[in-house]
């Protein structure tokens, strides 16, 4: 049975090692939060904090709190804050040690496009560019297919791309995938799901 | 010295002209400077670029210059909470240019200090690379990016005093120092002008040099996505 | 995240090997990473290089190390206070590669940031601007400078988390969070660690994820010029 | 009579304007301070402060606190700290007003050399060079000629530049002059001092 979305969270926590200094995206990635258990993570939120804590209760919201989904959060005893160029420093710097994110589409090559369909509705990048060319390793969570089936595992990507070979590991519903020389590379695949029936839903060359 | 004006009009008195560019602090509707983006308006000016990482929502922040259509050039990361800005920029009437928000923000900084551009590995091998110099460093590709010059700088803090030496709360600092630091001028709207003296030195998250004109007033800081969790048991 | 370690040795296990560029904080005296240059001393390490603004006295600072030989080569931007620095460059023994002091501090900043390269105007037109790439900028000429990448950091704060949120006291910042950005690991020194949650989340001048191994201890803090006034009618 | 150090001093401090962020050099130029009266003028010294107050009492002294030439002082109500990084960029960015700076030799073309005397102790530029090619108006307060009696105002420099083309003016101990196209212009001669004086003095271009 492939995972659903709170599986594919609880599978993305177990990338994450005590210590570490992590920034997820918006969607799937947020749900990893719930599935860190005991080990110390600090979650970055790349508007200027570290140490992300969980929302705040009916009428404690706070509007110079929020993360860079725009959401009211809250702060926890290590929190520090700090300005956007400070932030983005330490993310293109290197410092935080994962991204966990979505994507539209992932090539095999480690290419990722999130960010834009041309002739749709343009939004913009926001920090996506600069989180991948700069942490330290990125995570890709999403579906592996389309919702007409097609993969999002693709040879090459067909939309306009967030970053070039930027892809460490891709973890979909259907397993866990790395990208290494040559393509894709299965690490685990999801309760039931073959290595077959994985194969036959993906279209980057699996090695 | 004489920092401290009555109001945000009286403050950008002799600042606004059509087609300049203005750099503005803010991310989402927090810590935005509401009140000189509506003394703005009000002004009339147009045809305006600004550099900030979002564009408001349509009725609030960078959105109300959209509705007059004062604003022709937008220099952001993220506009996806603004319809009338989808509408204009797909009708052609509103120009954007993406930046990743960390080169937005470090292209702020770097004009503030003096350094016409640097380099970075974001957006190397994406549409944002194009046209760019690219430059090898160990190996790695990097581009090229410019620093902003602003010819004006509107920026929100929290407390100044009246040097203009002032402090920022929680995530609502985000894009304002860089902001503050890009401008030729800076006006800052704070929620409360306090006596020099009163701030730690040592806390200072900009200094007053960077400040040239000064209003408190009162904010409405919008929440933009309120979201709470239950209280356990509840 | 277990980043306290019981003293400047132990803190810097496994981290020193001969031949590496170390990133020190600290401007003269004042905000020096004391502790951690007296066990670099013992630990008879040697051929380093050290990224410091300047390079102490002759007992005190990286003076100590120079004083053992270990130091083969210097990037700052003034190293006046110091005799025995005077005779091993002028000897050949020490190679110096002056840097404006600007120059130095956004060298490492740049390097913590990730950004390899950057166009500066200072020094252009002297020895400084000497082999590097000279570039226009709206009619100015710039030359680049590179990111510093250290091996190594070496700083000190006043107080720290034990996360390694820290706080810094007056000039004693100076050079140290520039400094503890630009390396690969970090160590730094304390006058006290505080338990987490002591320190306002908005007065933190450098959060702990840069900071990777911390120390606590006594600090000399030796004032290099002594300069007083007499009180009046005094 | 030509100007003393004080007198220079007080000269040099008749540039200063109301509200002006100003960096003052070590030498003449410290002294800059004692003669700016009711004026707000905002010291900063580079090493990381603005608002840079007097030396303290005896027993006050503080070793986190001390200015660029490491000399112990005392902070002001409208005293704001700084890392070294971020004090340069104002620098560089323009943001201070002006700087006073001593000199060992002036070009008429305002190229300045104040840093290093090849073969001799070679002590670093500090932050000389970052300050000339940074602040808005860079003033140089000079004795006019050397300990010899040769004019220190050159029609080129001999020693190493600390900036090029960078001197707006220049306070000596016999006049005020300007760096203009083609030369230097006398704004000013101390009292007792004629134009005839001060051009014997000088070898740059007069115009």
């Amino acid at each position: 049975m492939p995972w659903d979305r709170n599986q594919m969270a609880e599978r993305a926590a177990q990338e994450l090692e005590d210590g570490m200094y992590v920034n997820l995206g918006i969607g799937i990635p947020t749900l990893v939060a719930n599935y860190v258990g005991d080990k110390d993570i600090t979650l970055q939120s790349e508007n200027g904090m570290l140490g992300m804590g969980p929302f705040p209760f009916e009428g404690e919201e706070d509007p110079d709190l929020i993360n860079a989904g725009k959401q009211t959060i809250t702060e926890m005893d290590r929190t520090a804050y700090f300005d956007s160029a400070q932030s983005f420093g330490m993310i293109r710097g290197g410092k935080i040690a994962a991204a966990i994110l979505g994507a539209m589409e992932v090539a095999e090559n480690g290419d990722l496009a999130n960010w834009m369909i041309p002739g749709k509705l343009v939004k913009g990048m926001g920090g996506a560019m600069d989180l991948v060319a700069g942490v330290g390793r990125v995570i890709v969570v999403m579906d592996h297919t389309n919702k007409h089936g097609v993969s999002k595992l693709l040879k090459e990507c067909t939309l306009p791309l967030t970053g070039a070979g930027v892809v460490d590991r891709i973890i979909t519903n259907l397993g866990v995938l790395d990208v290494v020389e040559g393509g894709l590379k299965i690490v685990e695949t999801a309760p039931d799901v073959s290595e077959d029936d994985l194969r036959a839903a993906t279209e980057a060359t699996l090695v | 010295m004489k920092k401290i004006y009555a109001n945000a009009t009286e403050a950008l008195d002799g600042l606004l002209r059509d087609d300049m560019l203005i750099a503005a602090g803010g991310f989402g509707l927090c810590g935005i400077p509401e009140l000189l983006l509506e003394a703005i308006k009000d002004s009339g000016v147009k045809n305006l670029t600004f550099a900030s990482n979002n564009a408001g929502v349509d009725d609030f922040g960078i959105g109300i210059l959209l509705q007059t259509g004062q604003v022709s050039k937008m220099m952001s990361s993220y506009v996806g909470e603004n319809d009338e800005f989808m509408r204009q920029y797909l009708s052609g009437e509103l120009e954007i240019e993406f930046n990743p928000q960390g080169t937005l923000a470090e292209r702020m900084r770097a004009g503030g200090c003096g350094i016409p551009g640097f380099y970075t590995k974001t957006g190397v091998g994406t549409q944002v690379a194009e046209g760019k110099e690219h430059k090898d460093f160990n190996g790695e590709t990097y581009i090229m990016e410019e620093g902003i010059f602003a010819d004006l700088s509107i920026v929100k803090a929290w407390k100044a005093d009246e040097t203009g030496n002032c402090i920022f709360r929680k995530t609502a600092r985000n894009f304002n120092p860089p902001a503050a630091m890009c401008g030729k001028v800076c006006v800052m709207e704070v929620e409360e002008i306090v006596p020099v003296g009163t701030l730690d030195p040592d806390h200072i998250h900009l200094p007053g040099i960077y400040v040239h004109r000064l209003i408190q007033g009162e904010h409405e800081k919008r929440i933009e996505q309120r979201t709470v969790r239950q209280k356990e048991g509840a």
